[in-house]
């Protein structure tokens, strides 16, 4: 233990005993920061720009957190985005539903998410490989389906995506709603106590009589589902659905994920920490504009913030893995 | 085998009057893994209320078997009857479904959700909502673990932060909250203090009386024979005897199981000793353990005795340098020895065999000549690269001396019993010629037979010299082979007794001290 | 105060600010096009501060995205600027653009704007189609009207990437349908995949007769010509004028360089959005069309 | 076990036992199809250029197989590709001294590499998220150290990048060459026995004596070198330094590990089976040349191709996992 945690009140400390409080104390570091440095930050049209830009990667990093605790990854929610949106804006051209295009999104991400599943799960391939070949297929398919071109994605979609409802953005609101569901599905439902059972001792779990598969199947399908509605916020807040949406995605929701306090070997994390994770993306993001840092200065500085975020939390930890 | 089933039938049913159905039929069993066949043409039953030893070398089948009756594999050949009918169950929930309740040997908890949590895992009890009702939960668990004595759990833990023996309590509630049928118990005691073994069969005595059967592993003979009703031995995948335990006697089971005479009781011969090879002076690691000082000379075997919790692990640990000496002073071969890590100590001429096999001692994916060579790499390493003739030699080598029993040394060391994989590490230990060796727990889930050639390992390399200091919760072992015996309580040291003077009495009462 | 032009802008301020007038120029940086783009924002920059006019640089970043831009918009508007000069790049920016007029704040787009029409005040910068159709007539032209053509494309489905490659091969297979074309495939932007991709090509077709590189690394295709001895056999058509492209048309690999007069771009736009917030001046067209300078080894 | 397994004769069946084979199979049935369906498939030159292509994934491959095998992951590799390019070529620019230039390259690999194992052993920072952190670092510095903008790099640089000796590429023969000493480091090497073990249980390694930190350190390091020689090969056959080189390199390196069989969560591998992974995807993108697939189903057709390849194997596997 460092000195930082043997000097604070013993409510700090059963704070730093949590993984994600590290990450925390990081967010308000830079939020104090910026309140200093810019004036404009701490208006409540930034606050609320700064949590509508956060939310889709926290949306996708809800299952991709899920799915991480259970001990799998999943390497396919960029190119899941980018194939939900637009088979969901081709649906919605062709029929000028609403509702069926926002179902066809979802839809979409939810077979992508249990293909996905059913290779880990019935043909063993490693989760790794098996998302990385849906990157690269559903890619395609999104590809395929639109000919390469942006699709003109408006209606319901938009709504998610750039609406607000007084000045809050519904994107926002949805990411809320979505992490209070999935913090109770994680933590008081069954279904969320077995995932963490599989991830921390599959054998055990399967002794005691969880069904392995289905619970995998579920999380990837879950996932691939909140990839699919991510994809369809995504496209609505552009009003259009690009075939190279959310590439590159996997990364950013994975780091969200893992920022957060989640074990890459499963078992251990928790929803208030994917939020966290996510919200130190965006607030990063949101102190390059505000405070015009140059691309190259954001790059490193990037990198030195998720090190030193999750740094903290090594150094005043015993090595205790080992 | 018929006339086994036979003799079961007439006897069955030990204290039990009433003669029912039995509850499992197995005939004729048979299965294999790949080439390998492990059990062949097993059968028995067992009857509601009566509780079943069954015992055998490490590699006999045992847990193999078991599994073929919970459902976790599928045999090969025979039939599996459960009240009266065939069944082929084809998963584990199955054979819950069933009334088929197993604590398996290793552990199995999950260490991430909390105690009550693991003890309704599969069937986490739900509110109208579909969300798991907690204080439901609560609840139970409270009810689970008084029924096994174990109240001093408590059930908000988190259940990896408790000990080895504490989770195995949790593993056994969980089985029977089930209120099964047939409850299987494969080797429950092995990580148990004595008090806690009074309590647990305590536990069976009821769950007798209330009509469950159960099968009961274990390689600690007088457990069983005091518990059971009838007692099975298992040798090379065949049930060798079956008899009520008022009839067989510790010398009958051990030549059943080894298929020799009983073996004779160690009892090791001292030589003098007057080297001081480890000298440790109010040594503690600011945690668990403070303020031990104690020798250990040349050619002589100490042991350390105390209760589980005691700081035995910690003590081989911080003297090993894995873990972080705090305080005090450690001297080694006459030369002041503080250690960062365990790679200083091994090349300063210690070697450990560690407690937990799986977790801390074998290489799962490693074939066994790996294993045993892993630590002296360097020595046979000129230039870096590993000379694989010295390797396979070496190995050969102590395959030989310390009969390890396998085909090829090639072969991944998981497919060895318990018992030659703890030779396996003890050669891996002897192999870097280490001037003091660290034993924790060396005989741990080894059957009879092994048990007592590593007792002659240990007693050899002691003769050669080497100062071996050996933690163990088995006062049989430790009478037998000890010069001197280092008792720790709470993590101090609270007494060293003599050879002379050591009884079982006298260790029990030091290893009590402190405690309420 | 009247100052001078900057070499390469062709706009002048029209009168000196009364209140300081401040302006977002959102921009990338990501490889040497982005330079000459913040030279112009810079010199721009310089410029209108002699007549109270601030011109505030703000990066957005090595990675384009949409969501990019969106964010970036988002933060200028919540710093309350006057304007906005912006390089929105891809489809599915209109939007935003569209919130930032209608709360006042004109936006000026620059460089390449999505398909979707928005109520920015002006665009200036090259149609890529167009753009694509001036490549195809000098492939059209260069190749005699016959042979083998490798199409190598950025990333698939990138708007800007999609309409330089349909405006040349549209062209080339109405006006040329003699030239057979390979590809397209994908280099990702990147110059050591163009390599290998004229490496397979010409293995495959030992005739090849020219590459027709839509985005980043056409330097590496032409190195790839280079080191196959094929200089002079194979040419390379691409854009910009970076300095890794020119040495290959020194050197022969490369035989059309179409560039977009970036500074040009940055420069006026950010003038005549400071005109506008000034002086209520329009700008001249809402598409101002930037001619692009084709330099080839004889250009030179 | 499928009828695949059960039909062949003793030989096939104990090749399938490895991990690798199935990606074996797959690499040799599509140069069998390309043998038939392009008559320039099998010409000398072709294959040579296959080799070519594979030869800068496959050297880092056998770096990040090592750190996969020690139980990490490297996934800053592209980043470290670029900087150390960028780092080489100005330092000969600035110097004209060629050895100098080459040597600063792998140092500078190096350095990244020894920085991401200290984070990893020192302030036990999650290896995903220290590389991670260092991806964007070193790519930060990168561009820094260019002002965004290539830097010409020919010399020493440019023949182990474009040369050939006798027809063959030298990049090709230098991963033959390291791939060969890497494979005598894993297999026969003290250092690399060690390394297996720490993958396969740290804990248990760790009491028998290895030195967890400081081969950690090795492995990390080693990455970072081979990541830098990358990095120079590929600027040198573009005898160009780019900041932005290696951009997502990252993952085709792992998927090349993974594919050749290496186990994700450490302890498993063979370097043969990584070259065999590196070599099926420079083969895809050549495959996609000479039959002329169309734009999209190249996407499609690349994802497909790793799932299949690593599904042979995952089909004709027991469940003997969990
Ligand atoms: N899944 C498996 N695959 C291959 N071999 C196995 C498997 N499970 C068990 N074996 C082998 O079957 C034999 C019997 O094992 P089993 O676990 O039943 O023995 P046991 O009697 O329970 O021994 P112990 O007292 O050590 O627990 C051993 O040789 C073991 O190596
Ligand atoms: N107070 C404690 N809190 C948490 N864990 C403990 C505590 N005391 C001991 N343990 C853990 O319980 C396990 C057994 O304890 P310890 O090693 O001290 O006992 P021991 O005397 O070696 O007994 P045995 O080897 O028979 O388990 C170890 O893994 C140790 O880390
Ligand atoms: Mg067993
Ligand atoms: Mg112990």
């Amino acid at each position: 233990m460092t000195t930082l945690a043997k000097a604070g009140a013993p409510a700090l400390r059963s704070l730093l005993r949590h993984r994600e409080a590290s990450v925390l104390i990081m967010l308000l570091a830079i939020a104090v920061f910026l309140a200093f440095s810019n004036e404009y930050f701490l208006s409540s049209r930034n606050l609320l720009n700064v949590g509508r830009q956060a939310s889709v990667v926290a949306i996708v990093a809800l299952g991709q957190a899920l799915v991480i605790i259970a001990r799998g990854i999943d390497l396919s929610v960029g190119s899941v985005i980018g194939v939900s949106a637009v088979v969901a804006a081709v649906v919605l051209q062709a029929t000028g539903i609403q509702s069926l295009g926002l179902l066809v999104g979802l839809l979409t991400g939810l077979v992508c998410g249990i293909a996905n599943g059913l290779m880990v799960t019935r043909l063993r391939i490693n989760p790794f490989i098996a998302t990385l070949g849906m990157l690269s297929v559903a890619r395609g398919i999104a590809l395929l389906v639109t000919g390469g071109i942006p699709v003109m994605f408006t209606g319901w979609a938009e709504f998610l995506g750039a609406g607000r409802i007084w000045q809050i953005p519904v994107s926002f609101i949805l990411m809320l709603i979505l992490a209070l569901a999935v913090h109770i599905l994680a933590t008081r439902h069954r279904l969320g106590r077995e995932i963490y059972a599989i991830g921390d001792n599959p054998k055990a779990a399967r002794l005691a009589g969880i069904d392995l598969k289905k619970t995998r199947l579920f999380v990837f399908g879950f996932c691939g589902c909140l990839a699919g509605l991510g994809g369809v916020i995504l496209a609505g807040n552009l009003a259009s659905a690009d075939p190279n949406l959310g590439m590159g995605y996997e990364l950013d929701v994975i780091a969200a994920v893992i920022l957060g306090g989640t074990a890459l070997n499963g078992g251990r994390g928790s929803i208030i920490g994917v939020v966290i994770g996510a919200m130190l993306m965006a607030l990063l993001n949101n102190a390059f504009v505000l405070l015009g840092i140059s691309a190259y200065w954001q790059v490193v500085t990037k990198g030195l913030v998720i090190i030193i975020a999750v740094g903290i939390d090594g150094l005043q930890r015993r090595e205790d893995d080992e | 085998m018929q006339s086994a089933t036979r003799q079961g039938e007439e006897d069955g049913g030990g204290g039990n009057a009433v003669p029912t159905l039995p509850f499992v039929r197995l005939s004729n069993i048979s299965k294999s893994f790949g080439s390998v066949s492990v059990l062949e043409d097993v059968s028995f039953e067992i009857r509601p209320g009566e509780v079943v030893g069954l015992l055998g070398e490490n590699g006999a089948g045992k847990s193999t078997l078991m599994k073929i009756v919970s459902g976790e594999h599928a045999p090969d050949g025979g039939r599996v009857e459960i009240e009266g009918s065939e069944v082929q169950l084809a998963s584990v929930g199955e054979g819950i479904a069933r009334g088929i309740s197993f604590v398996h040997q290793e552990l199995s908890v999950v260490g991430a959700l909390s105690v009550a949590e693991n003890l309704s895992l599969g069937d986490l009890p739900r509110n109208r909502m579909g969300f798991v009702d907690r204080s439901r939960m609560r609840e139970l668990a409270s009810e689970r673990l008084a029924r096994i004595g174990a109240q001093a759990i408590r059930p908000e833990q988190e259940t990896g932060l408790l000990r080895a023996g504490e989770q195995q309590l949790v593993e056994i509630a969980r089985a029977a909250a089930r209120n099964p049928k047939l409850l299987i118990l494969d080797e429950p005691t092995s990580s148990l203090t004595p008090r806690e073994v009074e309590s647990f069969i305590q536990y069976v005595e009821t769950a007798r009386s209330a009509g469950t059967a159960i099968i009961f592993i274990t390689h600690r003979l007088d457990e069983a024979i005091r518990l059971c009703d009838r007692i099975l031995v298992l040798r090379n995948g065949e049930i060798v005897s079956e008899k009520p335990s008022s009839e067989v006697t510790r010398d009958g089971i051990i030549s059943d199981m080894t298929g020799k005479p009983a073996m004779f009781e160690y009892a090791r011969t001292p030589e003098v000793h007057d080297r001081t090879v480890l000298s440790l002076r109010s040594v503690g690691d600011g945690d668990l353990i403070e303020d031990i000082t104690l020798d250990v000379a040349e050619g002589e075997i100490l042991g350390l005795f105390g209760l589980v919790g005691a700081g035995r692990t910690e003590l081989l640990e911080t003297i090993f340098g894995a873990r972080r000496m705090a305080a005090g002073r450690m001297e080694f071969c006459g030369e002041r020895a503080q250690f960062a890590k365990p790679t200083e100590a091994m090349t300063r001429g210690m070697a450990i065999v560690p407690e937990g096999r799986k977790t801390a001692g074998i290489l799962p994916q490693h074939s066994v000549r790996s294993n045993m060579s892993i630590s002296s790499l360097g020595s046979m390493s000129p230039g870096g690269i590993v000379d694989r003739t010295r390797e396979a030699s070496q190995s050969s080598g102590y395959r030989d001396s310390l009969s390890i029993r396998m085909a090829d040394d090639r072969q991944l060391i998981g497919t060895l019993s318990g018992g030659n994989q703890q030779k396996v590490l003890f050669a891996r230990a002897l192999m870097t010629n280490p001037k003091l060796l660290l034993l924790d727990e060396p005989t741990h889930g080894v059957d009879v037979g092994a048990k007592s050639e590593i007792y002659e390992i240990i007693s050899n390399a002691a003769d050669q010299g080497l100062a071996v200091i050996m933690a163990s919760s088995e006062i049989p072992e430790i009478m037998a082979l000890c010069d001197r015996v280092a008792v720790l309580s709470l993590g101090r040291l609270v007494g060293i007794v003599d050879r002379a003077a050591l009884s079982e009495q006298r260790l029990l009462s030091l290893a009590f001290e402190g405690h309420v | 105060p009247a100052q001078d032009l900057p070499e390469g802008a062709t706009v002048a301020a029209e009168k000196a600010a009364d209140k300081e007038v401040r302006i977002a120029f959102l921009s990338f940086q990501n490889n040497p096009f982005w330079i000459p783009v913040t030279d112009g924002a810079k010199a721009a920059k310089d410029y209108l501060s002699g007549f109270n006019g601030t011109v505030d640089y703000v990066d957005l970043g090595n990675e384009l995205s949409a969501e990019a831009v969106v964010s970036g918009i988002e933060g200028a508007l919540a710093q309350q600027y006057d304007g906005i000069v912006v390089v929105p790049i891809f489809d599915g920016t209109a939007r935003i653009i569209d919130e930032a007029v209608d709360s006042g704040v004109p936006v000026f787009n620059i460089v390449a704007e999505g398909g979707v029409p928005s109520k920015r005040l002006a665009f200036i910068g090259q149609d890529a189609t167009a753009a694509g159709k001036q490549i195809g007539e000098f492939i059209v032209d260069r190749m005699g009207g016959e042979g083998k053509l490798g199409v190598i494309t950025g990333y698939f489905g990138a708007t800007q990437h999609n309409n330089r490659m349909n405006g040349a091969l549209d062209y080339i297979k109405a006006e040329a349908p003699d030239i057979e074309i390979l590809g397209p495939f994908e280099n990702k932007d990147k110059a050591e995949s163009a390599y290998s991709l004229v490496e397979d090509m010409h293995t495959a077709n030992p005739d090849l007769k020219m590459v027709y590189v839509t985005a980043g690394g056409p330097y590496g295709a032409a190195k790839a010509v280079q080191d196959l001895g094929l200089t002079g056999k194979v040419g390379v058509v691409g854009f910009d004028h970076t300095p890794e492209n020119v040495r290959y048309l020194e050197s022969g690999e490369m035989v059309g360089l179409l560039d977009q007069a970036p500074f040009q771009q940055a420069f006026d736009s950010t003038v005549m959005l400071f005109n506008y917030l000034v002086a209520g001046t329009k700008p001249p067209s809402d598409v101002i069309a930037v001619e692009g300078n084709l330099i080839t080894p004889d250009s030179e």
